[in-house]
């Protein structure tokens, strides 16, 4: 299982902050997934959409490789300071 | 380069809800050190007016764990490129008013370039990398803030 | 410019024989000013080590009255070149020990990169043209401190 | 008159703070005559040597024009901050 957050604006129109999915092979897929579900997930993951992402605590971009166990982050451009 | 790999961090990061202690922060960094020669301290705070609009208050959201370990590998790379004496990063969460102040970087080192340069180079890379996200309550609603451009610009400026 | 010719100058400048108190000179600069979104500080302190010698005190000579004209002008300077809500130097003179603060840049702004460039521009040009000199009791005898080339390489990137 | 004042090293070296002297044209004019008195003044105001100088708290160089009642300073190159 891989463990999948959601953090700011994506928390708030997702309506879900956490969930466990199954392992899929990169984040690529991943994405793929969860836009697959449609309404405002397909919106959010859709092309265009400006989505920061990490894995295992780590900033990430769509090549990298996922395992079993996992943490997964999806979130809008940080603006912090 | 003078720093020493092996040699233990000189930069501590702090995430809280408190308010800041400038002075004690300040003054710990200088504090029984007489090789400090320079300490520059950016200081950023909650104004009251952003893209037009009055800003009453503000909720700042974080990753916890990924925050610091963020931040970590910032303050290490302004270590591996700069000799310093001492960071100190302190960053506020959750609640916020205006003329509170939100982030401090304090950078000590023998000269004063290296202090500077270390604590924008801190600062610009943080705005940019630590996640972090501000809620804004204003006379128009609450709404997120939009990462600026100008953000990704200054990051920029420093190469790879 | 967003620089008001006309307008009151935002800056303020104290030469002082006693310690400077840096919580109350940043504080006052963004007291009640929701505006202020960056205060960038830079403090210099006196080491104990100057070019390999032990140093136990030091000794700040002046010129009454230039001092204060060459501040002024230098910090006049820095508010035609950015748009600034507060500027504070304060620089101590008389007998020093090490860790003292000798100077004290503070600078407010709405946004960073103006505070940290308006800051770093007063710095550099304290060095080279305001009219103090530091003599040194070291273990090999008094000395008055040489100035330093990198000093004025630090002016010449502003320009004119 | 003109007064003339010596800081830092200057001062020490001259064993001298301040004094008055009989109106000169310019800058140049007052360096020559002071170079003129011989021994240390000689050395300090000579030709390789780098001394500042300020006419009424400016900086000033060698063609700044002198009027009677000026204020003149000498002295090394500044080391504040």
């Amino acid at each position: 299982m891989i463990k999948v957050l959601y953090f700011a604006r994506l928390r708030e129109e997702l309506k879900t902050g956490s969930e466990s999915v199954a392992a899929v092979p990169d984040l690529r897929s991943l994405k793929d997934m969860l836009r697959a579900r449609g309404g405002d997930w397909a919106e959010i993951f859709g092309d265009g959409q400006w989505v920061m992402a990490s894995v295992n605590q780590k900033m990430a971009d769509l090549d990298t490789p996922l395992t079993d166990g996992d943490e997964v982050a999806f979130f809008p451009p940080v603006t912090g300071g | 380069m003078p720093y020493n790999q092996e040699g233990p961090s000189v930069s501590e990061i702090v995430i809280q809800s408190e308010p800041i202690d400038v002075a004690a922060i300040q003054d710990k960094l200088r504090a029984n050190n007489p090789s400090v020669g320079a300490v520059v301290t950016f200081l950023g705070l909650m104004r009251d007016m952003n893209q037009g609009d009055q800003v009453f208050s503000m909720f700042l959201e974080h990753y916890p764990g990924m925050t610091e370990k963020a931040l970590r590998e910032i303050l290490d790379e302004a270590e591996r490129r700069w000799d310093l004496l001492g960071v100190r990063v302190v960053h506020r969460v959750g609640e916020l008013s205006p003329t509170d102040a939100i982030v401090l970087v304090a950078v000590a080192s023998a000269h004063r370039g290296e202090a500077f340069r270390a604590c924008e180079f801190v600062i610009d890379f943080l705005k940019t990398r630590a996640p972090f996200w501000k809620k804004e309550r204003t006379g128009n609603g609450d709404r997120w803030v939009s990462a600026r451009h100008g953000d990704s610009d200054a990051e920029k400026r420093w190469g790879e």
